[in-house]
């Protein structure tokens, strides 16, 4: 287990209440939101503009989100991603916009143009890159990205949010929450 | 309950096998229904290349390919030990003499079956109905094919074939999609199909025809030939469907215009040069029937073959013959009114395997299969167009 | 997936002359012959559900149409379905100031998200079973048919006892029952068939009523020519063709669809009957009761590392092979005398002459890194033999391939010492197990050019 | 084809008394609660968390790099748990595969880039072809192989797998070695 040895990050703001491993990377301007957890290994990269990350979220371990607003017209955006969303086990996100109650699978890829709305699953291993909006509540599943639209949004995860947060400490090192404070120091639990 | 398995596994129950040119279909006698419809094919599990069963060199490679996918069929899906078991094949009459031979020597060589009997689809398909006369039409995938049984007995100069089914529709969509269609990919959108034609699979054609594409109603069809065949003006097609988008995957979206949505399944119906299509393959059938089994054959019509599923197909053909009927060449002729269809208790791609699996579990099958011990003594195979192949039932007679 | 792709390289030649990795073959121990899964018999052993992994007997399972009762598949995807419970609050009809929660079952699918509230399935108050079962709409007509055509199978059987002692009159008969023409009369092979058409003479059916014809059909909706194709509405084949009974065209008419059972199977040599692979009877269990693969019993070769050829130009390649007897054991390679096929041999080789004495094999020696004194106990030559190591030796052979492009492939022939232990034991305890010499051809693939 | 010797700087791994080899560069969150039972090779880059629950994985075993090792959770009505994760002997997951199984059995191969759903069950002797994603609560019966996105079953694997795979994970380890040292 590495010591707390991560670079001070004046830009990144951490809500109280927010779970942050110290083990990961956040570069750039990034805002995570309260009781949001971060595993450790996973990695923010605010590239070509800021990342707000709202409240209940879950991003684990090896997962990429990246600001890399590819064209013109997006570049400088805000990602903003809402509450509630889960992102699993080595996904790629580089998306405009996600919003609420989403899941990026394992090993999925959302490319730098989709927007995704609310109620989203993004399955094991798809890819989506085409200029698109997935509307509300799509799956998408399966060797051929095929999609389908689930009667119900997939459940908030607090009680996994209420689990983590009580076990992680135990483990990690974590980023103290520094809400309207630029400053920042790694404090061993 | 010992007692009762005892004699419920006494019987081990026969095999009914019907092996398509698109999609094979397998189970076992009495029931109501194959316990599986599969590609006619067999994946290579080292390279993952699919060889479709009808595409042979030679009968070397169709032995192992038949091996395979009967395998297959065995293990996964009827979980049943082949060796001295009774076997029906349901046949169409057009099977070419290798095949089957081959098919035999699969059976009985290598899975060591107890016995074969080799049915003709048409017959097997009117079974399922409990008519004894019938006029039936088979669009499968190759081609569609129509042969009057009357009395039990198929009229064989009346049989007529034609490459029109399946096949000819999905070459169609791929020509129009190479002609007209666009996909959109994250990189540009709008592409012309005949820029990537390597997306145009087999599987994907079926899968358009089958989500996107249905028969249109006959004065719409005739409004549409007279413009794509008789060259008529454009503006005198009617208004089409709207278009559909078609995501192939996560990564494009191929455009299937209104046009292929609706013109497509015409290939069936048109009457091109020499003036035939599944409608004049019915008329022409009855004409060169006795003129006394016209009307019943023309009130006994029975569609099967998994083509003739599209959407409106029943109700075009239908209208299709009226207005054959009122052609001089055929009002004359013909003397019959109306055309009647009577539906199988069964989905139409199955219907001539529900016939098998009814005759396959009489008590007289026996009597009517080649058993084993006789194919291995003389080697080869009866065949309806055989005068010599009476040898089958002489045997039987002495042996039983 | 390495330890799949390369098993293919090295391949011996089964008594039914294919050819396969060795991992593929059996040793019949009756008939001291190779056999593959080509040329023995398959028989069922047990019926089991790959989900819950329990044998279903196979009576049962022939009821079922080798289904499982608990599992159930997602028809969209294919996958299982998960049961999930979920509680409602209803109030309590004894109580109305309380409520109790009730819990209820529904199934759903952990990777489409299909679930059985798609299809406004009601959920079930017990966790397993009780799901409603579809049902051919045809049943009855079917079954009528049937017993109809059994009748008829009866009737025809008695004529034909009757006619073994009128047999003279036989052809008479056929023809006074058919009315053939004699041009039909030729092709017995069709009309075999048309006694089967419900054409029985004086015996009428009863029972079966007549299907009824059509005349005319619905036009298609209007949908068709107004709306675009609903895609996310319309079905593709695969889930229609896997329940052929059923074939929806609406995704609201998907239904679960039970779990196809797998099966444990029994391999029987053809010549001698003996079973050659017989697993245990428990799904879960990896053991066998019978098993002889060839693995356990014919030396393994193997190429040691891949080499670069030129054409014509001799090469040494290091091969290895590992003894699987718990003997030591003699092999001896030499050349197939004709085998002309270049399909299968595209180089020449030079083999060792001499014999090779493999060590025993010995579980513990197996993990302990290479010893050299093994080398001097079997006076090994060392421009032979490069090593040895437990029961494994690298041996050098000299490869000149003969072709100017292509894989190069070399075969020869491997004949080593087999002592035949089960039968041996059941002789006698003392006695030294008899030693017969096997041969196999062994076919390689060495690399390309 | 014999395995090729495999080169690692010995100042990257880590062995311990009972043969393991553990890369430093791996990522052993709650090191306390993962036991690895011998000559086990642990690669570059992968992920073990034994912090959310017990990881137990047995001997001769190979997990690739960046292979990330997972116990799963399951939602009951008071809350969630993390389910212990035990991986029997002789198992070889390979590089970039996810594994959020409940168990996975001895003699399996998991191919590269796979992915193991939550709670699901690999029976002993099975295996999983590259880039299979498995959904949560797969059962995988032995003799198995599974393929595909969801997996299902393509082919049966040959009786010896068992044989196969103890000989394929106990050659690794003996072809794995440090630089400098061997041949």
């Amino acid at each position: 287990m590495s010591a707390p040895k991560a670079p001070v990050n004046p830009n990144l703001k951490i809500m109280a209440g927010a779970l942050v491993c110290e083990d990961c990377e956040l570069i750039g301007d990034i805002t995570i939101g309260a009781r949001t957890v971060i595993h450790p290994k996973a990695r923010i990269i605010a590239e070509a503009g800021p990342i707000i990350i709202g409240e209940f979220n879950i991003i684990e371990e090896l997962v990429t989100i990246t600001n890399k607003s590819s064209t013109d017209a997006n570049s400088g955006k805000v990602l903003i991603i809402g509450n509630n969303n889960v992102f699993e086990v080595g996904c790629h996100v580089e998306a405009i916009r996600i919003g609420d109650h989403n899941v990026i699978e394992s090993k999925a890829k959302v490319g730098s143009k989709v927007e995704i709305s609310n109620g989203c699953i993004v399955g094991c291993g798809c890819i989506l890159n085409m200029n698109e909006a997935l509307p509300e509540n799509t799956v998408v599943y399966g060797d051929k990205c095929e999609r389908r639209i689930q009667r119900e949004r997939p459940p908030a995860q607090m009680l996994q949010i209420d689990f983590l947060t009580r076990i992680l400490p135990n483990y990690h090192y974590l980023m103290k929450p520094n809400l309207n404070v630029n400053v920042r120091a790694p404090v061993k639990k | 309950m010992p007692h009762f398995e005892g004699l419920l596994g006494d019987e081990p129950r026969i095999i009914i096998l019907d092996i398509g040119s698109a999609y094979t279909k397998c189970g076992l006698a009495g029931d109501t229904g194959p316990r599986c419809i599969i590609p006619s094919e067999t994946k290579n599990p080292r390279n993952q290349q699919t060889s479709k069963i009808w595409d042979y060199s030679s009968t070397d490679e169709l032995y192992e390919h038949l091996k395979e996918l009967l395998y297959t069929l065995i293990s996964r899906y009827l979980l049943v030990t082949p060796k001295d078991r009774r076997v029906v094949v349901i046949e169409s009459l057009l099977c070419p003499t290798d095949f089957r031979d081959t098919l035999a020597r699969v059976l009985f060589k290598h899975f060591e079956v107890a016995s074969i009997l080799f049915a003709p689809s048409h017959l097997l398909s009117l079974m399922t109905l409990g008519t004894k006369t019938g006029l039936v039409l088979d669009v499968g995938y190759q081609e569609s094919f129509v042969v009057p049984v009357y009395e039990g007995i198929p009229i064989l100069k009346g049989w007529r074939t034609i490459p029109l089914a399946s096949k000819a529709i999905h070459s169609r969509i791929k020509s129009q999609l190479l002609e007209h269609g666009t996909v959109s990919t994250p990189e540009q959108k709008h592409q012309p199909v005949a820029s990537m034609p390597d997306i145009l699979t087999d599987e994907l054609l079926e899968d358009i025809k089958v989500c996107c594409c249905f028969v249109t109603e006959y004065s719409r069809g005739q409004q549409i030939q007279e413009v794509t065949m008789r060259g008529g003006h454009a503006n005198k097609l009617p208004p089409p469907p709207p278009d559909t988008d078609y995501q192939i995957d996560g990564g494009s979206v191929l455009n299937i215009s209104g046009r292929i949505r609706e013109h497509t399944c015409e290939v069936l119906f048109e009457q091109d040069n020499d003036e035939t299509s599944i409608a004049t393959l019915l008329m022409d059938a009855i004409v060169a029937c006795p003129i006394d089994t016209r009307k019943d054959l023309a009130s006994n019509i029975l569609v099967t073959g998994g083509t003739s599923m599209m959407p409106g197909f029943y109700h075009r053909l239908q209208l299709e013959l009226s207005h054959l009927l009122k052609k001089p060449c055929y009002a004359q002729q013909l003397g019959i009114k109306r055309f009647l269809f009577h539906k199988a208790p069964a989905k139409e791609n199955y219907t001539a395997w529900l016939g098998g699996a009814l005759l396959g579990a009489l008590e007289t099958l026996p009597s009517k299969s080649l058993s084993r011990d006789v194919y291995l003594q003389k080697g080869k195979l009866p065949d309806w167009c055989c005068i010599d192949s009476d040898f089958l039932l002489e045997d039987k007679n002495s042996k039983s | 997936m390495a330890t799949f792709a390369t098993v293919d390289l090295v391949k011996y030649l089964c008594t039914c002359e294919k050819k396969f990795p060795i991992c593929r073959l059996y040793l019949c121990k009756h008939c001291l012959k190779l056999r593959c899964i080509d040329c023995v018999q398959h028989e069922v052993d047990t019926p089991y559900c790959p989900n819950c992994l329990e044998i279903m007997p196979a009576q049962e399972a022939k009821l079922k149409k080798n289904r499982c009762s608990n599992c159930f598949d997602c028809p969209v995807c294919g996958h299982t379905l998960m049961t999930r419970a979920s509680g409602h609050i209803s109030p309590n009809p004894e109580d109305p100031n309380k409520s109790v929660t009730k819990k209820t079952y529904y199934l759903a699918c952990g990777f489409c998200r299909w679930n059985t509230r798609d299809i406004n399935m009601l959920d079930q108050t017990v966790a397993t079973g009780n799901w409603p079962m579809l049902e051919n709409p045809h049943v009855k007509r079917i079954n009528n048919l049937l017993e109809n055509y059994k009748l008829m199978a009866q009737v025809e059987k008695a004529d034909r006892e009757r006619k073994k002692y009128v047999k003279r009159r036989s052809h008479l008969y056929l023809q006074d029952k058919f009315n053939l023409s004699p041009s039909v009369m030729k092709r017995k092979g069709l009309s075999s068939f048309s006694s089967l058409s419900l054409k029985e003479g004086d015996k009428t059916i009863e029972d079966l009523e007549p299907s009824v014809p059509v005349e005319s059909f619905d036009p298609l909706p209007n949908d068709y020519y107004t709306q675009p194709a609903a895609l996310e509405k319309t079905t593709k084949l695969v889930h229609r063709l896997s329940v052929p009974e059923f074939q929806p065209e609406d995704v609201s008419k998907l239904h679960p669809i039970n779990k196809h059972l797998i099966m444990k199977k029994s391999l029987r040599c053809r010549e001698c009957e003996h079973n050659l692979s017989k697993s245990d009877f428990n799904p879960c269990s990896i053991k066998f009761k019978i098993q002889l693969t060839a693995l356990h019993w014919v030396p393994e070769v193997r190429i040691m590392t891949p080499s670069t050829f030129t054409y014509n130009k001799e090469t040494l390649v290091t091969l290895t092979m590992s003894n699987p007897s718990v003997f030591n054991t003699t092999v001896t390679l030499s050349q197939i005398e004709n085998e002309t096929d270049v399909d299968y041999c595209t180089a020449k080789v030079e083999l060792p002459k001499k014999e090779l004495v493999l060590a025993s094999r010995d579980e513990p020696s197996m993990h302990v890194y290479e010893d050299s004194s093994q080398a001097h106990e079997f006076k090994d030559d060392p421009k032979l033999i490069v090593f040895r190591k437990g029961n494994k030796i690298g041996f050098v052979v000299k490869v000149t391939p003969v072709v100017p492009q292509g894989d190069v492939k070399i075969c020869f022939l491997l004949k080593h010492e087999f002592r035949n232990t089960t039968v041996a034991a059941l002789q006698s305890e003392s006695k030294e197990p008899e030693i017969k010499w096997l041969e196999h051809k062994v076919y390689l693939c060495l690399g390309t050019i | 084809m014999e395995l090729l010797d495999e080169f690692y700087n010995s100042s990257q791994y880590i062995e311990t008394a009972s043969g393991n080899k553990v890369s430093r560069q791996s990522v052993l969150c709650g090191s306390q609660n993962i036991v690895i039972n011998g000559k086990t090779i642990v690669m570059t880059g992968c992920v073990i968390r034994g912090d959310l629950a017990n990881v137990r994985i047995g001997r001769h075993c190979v997990i690739g790099q960046n292979a990330v090792i997972r116990p799963a959770f399951k939602k009951f009505s008071k809350g969630v748990a993390f389910f212990p994760l035990s991986i029997g002997d002789h198992v070889l997951i390979e590089e970039d595969s996810v594994i959020n199984a409940a168990q996975v059995g001895s003699f399996v191969h998991i191919g590269k880039n796979c992915v193991i759903g939550r709670r699901s069950v690999l029976k002993d002797c099975c295996a999983i072809a590259d880039n299979t994603v498995l959904p949560p609560e797969t059962i995988v019966p032995p003799f198995a192989l599974f393929s595909g996105s969801p997996g299902k079953m393509v082919q049966d694997l040959p009786d010896c797998t068992q044989d196969l795979m103890t000989d394929i994970t106990v050659s690794y380890y003996q072809h794995f070695k440090p630089h400098g040292k061997g041949k």
